[in-house]
């Protein structure tokens, strides 16, 4: 298929060379060189090697695999220091080492761009994991004090000492509140969109006032929705209901205004009434938009829930985690609660592209790259 | 010509706007009415008429839900009972909001693009970096605000910029992903034709990939302008004890000042309302002469 | 002048009348000093200011000091402003509750944040459980007003005396409807606003030195404020950027603010040992996961009190 | 190479066909468009009547208002002033009632469907149960040469393929009025000749009333009753030629080499000529 | 209506034209598209050798790969084996020289820009200055007569305008190598007999080479120095006629009228029905 010729690699990674004469840290006050590291000089070599052989390899998966081994080292050269008690933030030869092995990563991820199938998400991977390593590396490199930004292997290791607490704070925020009031929000949303679109006395009287509603901020109206519909979930999926509703109505109406005329015609030849013509012609032209608004409320709708539960909830959900753990300066559970949320709203997202692309495949995006 | 117009899009908005204004008043009566009741009991007034009832509750000092009336008093009374430079008058809260909400909206649309065309034009950015701007975006904003307040600011950035970057946090995600979408919407054949030209890239990108996402773009702009006040209002709470919207709401929160809250609410849905129909003014604007399409 | 920089543990308000005081008529740039102060809020958590080098000096709360302190950005007491505790529990007696006896089966609004310990240390005294399927009492986070209360959502909610109860005041409800619970007289008070600094700051005598005139500056401003809290408070007022402020609330908290400052044994700004050791024993014994879990040592140090004396 | 024309024969008083019904009746009409810069007169002052079982073809120079009329016709544009009357309603009513059948000169395929439910489409909002949509769309595919394509989607197609799908679909949904715009305009000869074929057959069968649009003098000898030939902007009746009274009504490929077909045709070609301005 | 055919002249040996320089060399090109139910085979082994001035025209029944073979010399496909040389180098690399002007068979205006814009379009890309740009857009317009409708857009068009205007712009352009893929389709006869001289002309003076898809045979042995006739799927190349041998290079419309002519007619219509299985 694909005419596999590899694109010849930059020659940044080589900036890395420069690291050699460059102290790595610190030690009691004394700058430390290579030759009084031994280990972290191996992590070199091996780097080095690994940029050195890449020429034998014969495919772009065997050359990301070598290459990625001489990232991996040289990510383990910080730890190796900090091991021996040095403190590598001062450290020119450190960082510069690490900048040339980033720099080898974007060639991994280059190499990994054309995988198709399950090793389609390998590239994403590994470009979050070196973003982690990137987290970790500075937080413990320059010493970040944890109640600012914890380091990535302290939030891992919160995650099943507090697992019981997390799944109780996932239960409530994202089963209860984020569920129904996503439901609720985006069907109401796709309604008055297809109400406006069908009554344009309807559309013109409510759309400015329905606009000047939802564009209410979710701060401003979580305390408000607290006082009304108390503290538990039904608060928190309200808020949810009124984020969500504007950008679902603005992207169904945008949606079902995407019909060409002479499809339009077409249905009109016909003599197909509003409802098929909305069924067989413009839903199916709006659904790009649809999906669209959906996955862009599927993130929204979690901000939403945590946000509202800032302003009031019972002893649990993950709102009420974070703001409390803030305080507490727990800040690895807070981390952790973070990750949760992210983790939940990547999944939700991924369903919707995953459904997208099985329900729109004849869009051009899709189509044709 | 005028009356036509007055009829077509004044009249439904003045009805629709008169029964939104009946459910409000009904809704401030249902909503305030346990508050009235218990000052009645507790002030053990037994015999009360509907009239003193309803008096009562269009007027309490911390309704539930204030009324109209009471908000456009509040309103008034804040917008024209001081100058507009003064921290009591609404106008310099909204300035200050709609200040840190532009600025995070120019860098959230300057970022947004950017992305979006680093992620159609860059197949590495595309596999490895459009899945982390998704899970940024799960990234509840409240939470990390107080943070990036707080970071920013031992750097030297205070004021505006630590506000305006939450904004451009919130908006430039709506931007990214309707301008991914919009950029690989151009019709495959227009794109052959450009290939036939040999037109390079960024040729292919202005004179068509741009003009075919454009409705993507406004959409998305629209979405994120409203986002970024939104934004502005969220990162003005923990900076709590400055002005703007956010401030006004969160002082009107914590003193239990229910109007204060709704007139900052109403002021900064009016000004999301008016940058939303900016957007539109320069949509309408931009996008010309794609209406019909084949026939 | 030295630059010095104060991060607040709240918006501005008569809480901190004493500051913008010392500010407003002079007393830091009398004392040489070049003082910023840095209103705080909701989200603001000024430890974290102080352990990223955003502030100098923050006025906090001693269970969040000492939880901080834990965490590893070792924070020490350098003055005590606040010698009693203002924080109390505020029921409807419509709820029918007279006595802490009476909790039982109701819902209680409670502050998180690190002013949850000394409430669950003192439910656990009354035996209460707060957690689990069927819990003695029902725990609601309650957010920064009186709303809860007002509409019966809750039976109790957290105030303070110079602050939340007011807002009730003014919100209609009368005194005798009211049923207080001091933590002061329930014997579970924490020590409240102090003024922190790092371990590292104190080691170098330049910085004491600052801190000192700092401290006495403050100390000064607190007493002014207290004997002239009209002008306190339009000093105050001017400081407020929201505009949200109102006087009548303001002058009610100044008067309430001034009564905790009292009693420093020492003067203003004293820590008194007994008041720490107890905030300790309080925030030791509470609940299942006490916000700390090992004696503090060095979590307070008179040399900057003494050196002030001594100017 | 053709032979010089015979004379016309003198025009025979034919027989008033039994109760000729009008279906469309179309009386002055007249359509401006508006533009940004200056109006662009369409059609002028256009009046014709068609009979049931009529086939009329229009032809014309391009952009002289074929498709402009074919779409007054259907009700897809409002006239500025006239009137046009289909089986005695307005054309609303008409297209309500499901009585057009429209093939348009751009093939209009949903791409979100594949070829078979394209061809579907209409019958399914007729409210047809499934099988029998089905087969009736296997059986037109196959007659326009596409059997085997039907699981494909529209862009997986050639354009002369993209045109046969539309014309399947127009065909399928059996129409009482049949509008076809450039129908044939991206075949190739033979399958032009065969599709011609099925069509007057079909006519003929079905008793259908067609009004066809076509660049080819041939083709619109070949299949019309009737040929109404246009002058560019503003559009106008420039002629109207009656097959009938020379051709047969049952009509074989043959007759293309008749002296009546090549003297129509050159009739057809003479008023072309005269509304076209160019000199070489 | 035709005089039966006259025979064939024998082939006459042509001296070799004056060192001629092949500009498109297909060698065994094969091109199968991977659809989800099962693959279409488009093209078959297809060689062609095109010199430079030649006018060469694909001919064949709908859906048997002449789009698909423009599209592959154009670089807008990759073929499944084979290779095709251009100016002696890849399709790419011409393609990146700006060597190709392609109409496509849908006219592929872009909504957005007026009819004039569109024209000036691959201009603008080739940098041209806008005073010249504007000059070259108004002349092909008012070559393929358009002119006045320069500041419309293209849905205010009628079908066979918008195909004018893609002619205009393709024409504007001047590329080396011109690839038209049914240009005239939606054209009425005599606008095509115009845009057909035009079209000659323009080929004699400027000594392009043209590769041109049609469906009228009498166009293509008007308008071809050599005519390929296709097969439907898989693609083959069924014959290669040689017009030159018997025609002048310069031609009037007249010579429709001569046995020539008529002759190669005859033997494009006899390839184009052994590719055909239709039987009526
Ligand atoms: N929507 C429109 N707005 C403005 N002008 C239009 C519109 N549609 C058509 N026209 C103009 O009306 C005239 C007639 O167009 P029409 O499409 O009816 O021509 P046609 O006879 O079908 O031509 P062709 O054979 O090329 O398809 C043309 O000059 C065209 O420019
Ligand atoms: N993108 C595609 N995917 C799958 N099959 C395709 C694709 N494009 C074309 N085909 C198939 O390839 C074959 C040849 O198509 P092509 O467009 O080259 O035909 P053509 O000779 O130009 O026909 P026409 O005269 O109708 O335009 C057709 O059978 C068509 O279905
Ligand atoms: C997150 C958080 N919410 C509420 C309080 C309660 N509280 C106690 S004192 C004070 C300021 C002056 O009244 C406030 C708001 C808190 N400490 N932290
Ligand atoms: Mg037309
Ligand atoms: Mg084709």
């Amino acid at each position: 298929m694909s005419k596999t010729t590899r694109s010849e690699m930059a020659p940044w990674p080589l900036v890395m060379l420069i690291a050699a004469p460059l102290p790595l840290g610190l030690l009691d006050g004394a700058a430390i060189y290579w030759p009084q590291a031994p280990a972290v000089a191996l992590c070199y070599a091996v780097s080095l090697l690994c940029l050195l052989l890449r020429g034998l390899t014969r495919t772009p998966r065997t050359e990301a695999a070598l290459l990625f081994l001489g990232v991996a080292s040289a990510c383990l050269s910080p730890f190796l220091l900090l091991a021996d008690g040095v403190d590598p933030s001062s450290g020119a030869g450190t960082w510069m080492y690490l900048f040339g092995a980033s720099l080898l990563l974007w060639r991994v991820l280059a190499l990994l761009a054309e995988e198709t199938g399950l090793l389609r998400w390998l590239g994403p991977t590994l470009f979050g994991l070196g973003l982690l390593m990137g987290w970790e590396i500075i937080t413990r490199g320059f010493a970040v004090p944890s109640v600012l930004l914890p380091p990535p292997s302290s939030i891992l290791a919160a995650i099943p000492t507090h697992g019981g607490e997390l799944w109780d704070d996932f239960c409530q925020t994202v089963l209860k509140s984020v569920v129904r009031g996503y439901l609720i929000g985006c069907g109401a949303g796709f309604v008055v969109a297809v109400l406006a679109d069908r009554l344009p006395f309807l559309a013109r009287g409510l759309l400015p006032l329905g606009n000047l509603a939802s564009a209410i901020p979710v701060v401003g109206i979580a305390p408000v929705m607290v006082m009304w519909f108390g503290f538990d979930w039904q608060s928190k999926a309200a808020v949810i209901v009124i984020m969500t509703f504007f950008p679902m109505l603005i992207n169904t109406l945008a949606g079902l205004a995407t019909a060409e005329k002479i499809q339009l015609d077409l249905m009109r030849s016909y003599g197909a009434g509003y409802g098929k013509t909305l069924w067989l012609l413009r839903l199916p032209c709006a659904l790009p938009f649809l999906f669209n608004g959906l996955k862009i409320n599927s993130t929204l709708a979690l901000i939403g829930a945590i946000v509202a539960e800032f302003f009031g909830t019972p002893v649990v959900g993950m709102g009420f985690r974070i703001s409390t753990e803030v305080a507490r300066m727990n800040l690895d559970v807070v981390w952790a609660t973070i990750t949760v949320a992210a983790v939940t709203g990547s999944a939700l997202y991924g369903g919707l592209a995953l459904a997208e692309r099985r329900l729109t495949a004849w869009h051009p995006s899709f189509r044709k790259r | 010509m005028m009356t036509e117009r007055l009829r077509t899009h004044l009249l439904p908005v003045a009805v629709m706007a008169l029964a939104v204004l009946a459910l409000w008043y009904a809704g401030a009566l249902w909503l305030n009415a346990p508050q009235v009741l218990d000052g009645f009991a507790r002030a053990h007034t037994d015999h009360w008429t509907l009239s003193e009832f309803a008096r009562q509750a269009f007027s309490q000092k911390r309704p539930i839900l204030p009324t109209p009336d009471q908000i456009a008093s509040e309103m008034v009374q804040s917008l024209t009972g001081y100058p507009v430079t003064h921290v009591r008058n609404l106008l310099f809260h909204t300035a200050v909001t709609a200040g840190s909400a532009l600025t995070g909206f120019g860098m959230g649309v300057v970022l947004g693009i950017l992305l979006a065309i680093g992620i159609v034009q860059v197949k590495t950015l595309e596999s490895s970096l459009l899945p982390w701007v998704i899970t940024s975006q799960t990234i509840p904003v409240l939470a990390i605000a107080p943070m990036v307040v707080v970071i920013l600011g031992n750097i030297g950035f205070s004021g505006l910029l630590p506000k305006a970057v939450i904004s451009m946090y919130l908006c430039f995600f709506p931007i990214t992903i309707g301008m991914v979408k919009g950029l690989r919407s151009a019709d495959p054949l227009s794109l052959d034709l450009m290939r036939t030209y040999s037109a390079n890239g960024q040729q292919t990108f202005w004179l068509l990939r741009l003009p075919s996402a454009l409705p993507y773009l406004f959409t998305s702009l629209k979405i994120a302008v409203a986002a970024s006040v939104v934004g502005a209002i969220v990162a003005e709470l923990p900076t709590g004890g400055q002005a703007g919207l956010g401030a006004r709401l969160l002082s009107g929160s914590y003193y239990g000042q229910t109007v204060q809250i709704w007139s900052a609410l109403v002021m900064s849905a009016l000004l999301s309302v008016s940058l939303v129909w900016l957007i539109g003014l320069m949509e309408r604007f931009v996008v010309t002469g794609k209406r019909g399409g084949t026939r | 002048a030295d630059k010095l920089t104060l991060q607040l543990k709240w918006v501005t308000q008569a809480q901190f009348a004493g500051y913008y005081v010392a500010q407003d008529k002079g007393f830091y740039k009398d004392a040489g000093l070049d003082v910023t102060i840095k209103a705080g809020g909701p989200d603001i958590n000024p430890t974290q200011v102080i352990a990223a080098g955003g502030a100098d000096v923050i006025v906090d709360w001693m269970p969040s000091a000492l939880a901080t302190r834990e965490k590893g950005v070792p924070l020490v007491n350098i003055g005590q402003i606040f010698q009693k505790s203002g924080m109390m529990l505020t029921c409807r007696k419509d709820a029918g509750i007279s006595s802490p006896t009476d909790f039982k089966g109701h819902t209680l609004g409670v502050w998180f944040a690190g002013n949850e310990y000394p409430f669950l240390s003192w439910m656990a005294r009354l035996k209460y459980s707060t957690s689990g399927s069927n819990p003695d009492v029902t725990v609601l986070k309650q957010g920064f007003n009186v709303d809860p209360l007002l509409q019966k959502q809750a039976a109790c909610i957290s105030t303070m005396t110079y602050n939340e109860y007011w807002q009730l005041i003014e919100a209609g409800m009368k005194p005798e409807e009211l049923q207080v619970f001091k933590y002061q007289e329930q014997g579970v008070a924490t020590l409240e606003d102090g003024l922190y600094t790092t371990e590292k700051a104190l080691a170098d005598p330049k910085t004491v030195e600052k801190l000192a005139k700092f401290l006495k500056a403050t100390a000064k401003g607190w007493e002014y404020a207290a004997q002239h809290q009209a002008e306190a408070v339009d000093i105050v007022l001017a400081n407020d950027s929201t505009g949200a402020q109102t006087k009548e609330h303001q002058t009610t908290m100044m008067g309430e603010v001034a009564k905790l400052i009292e009693g420093g044994k020492e003067g203003i700004g004293y820590l008194s040992p007994e008041d720490f050791d107890r905030t300790v024993s309080i925030l030791m014994s509470g609940g299942s996961s006490p916000v700390i879990s090992k004696m503090p040592t060095n979590a307070y140090s008179h040399t900057v009190f003494d050196a002030a004396s001594k100017l | 190479m053709q032979a010089p024309l015979p004379p016309v024969p003198p025009p025979q008083t034919v027989p008033p066909a039994a109760i000729a019904r009008t279906i469309v009746d179309a009386r002055n009409v007249t359509l401006t468009y508006q533009t940004a810069d200056k109006p662009v007169y369409a059609l002028s002052d256009v009046s014709l009547k068609i009979n049931k079982g009529d086939f009329i073809s229009l032809i014309g120079p391009s952009g002289c208002g074929k498709t402009t009329l074919m779409r007054t016709i259907a009700d897809l544009e409002q006239p500025t002033s006239g009137e046009i009357i289909v089986n005695g309603m307005t054309p609303e009513a008409a297209r309500l009632k499901r009585a057009y059948g429209y093939v348009f000169q751009a093939p209009a395929l949903y791409p979100w469907r594949s070829v078979e439910r394209n061809v579907t489409l209409p019958l399914e909002i007729m409210g047809m149960p499934a099988a029998e949509r089905q087969q009736r769309a296997r059986d037109h595919l196959e007659m326009v040469g596409l059997a085997g394509f039907e699981k494909k989607f529209p862009w997986q197609l050639s354009g002369g393929m993209q045109q046969r799908v539309s014309i399947a679909r127009a065909l399928a949904f059996e129409p009482d009025l049949l509008l076809m715009d450039e129908p044939f305009g991206a075949l190739d000869e033979i399958t032009r000749d065969h599709l011609n074929l099925q069509l007057t057959r079909l006519w003929l069968q079905t008793q259908k009333t067609c009004i066809f649009v076509t660049h080819s003098i041939a083709e619109a000898v070949f299949l019309s009753t009737r040929i109404v030939v246009m002058s560019p902007r503003p559009g106008k009746i420039l002629d109207v030629i009656d097959c009938e009274q020379h051709l047969p009504r049952e009509r074989t490929l043959d007759i293309r080499e008749t002296p009546e077909f090549a003297h129509i045709a050159q009739r057809v070609r003479e008023g072309l000529m005269e509304g076209h301005s160019y000199d070489d």
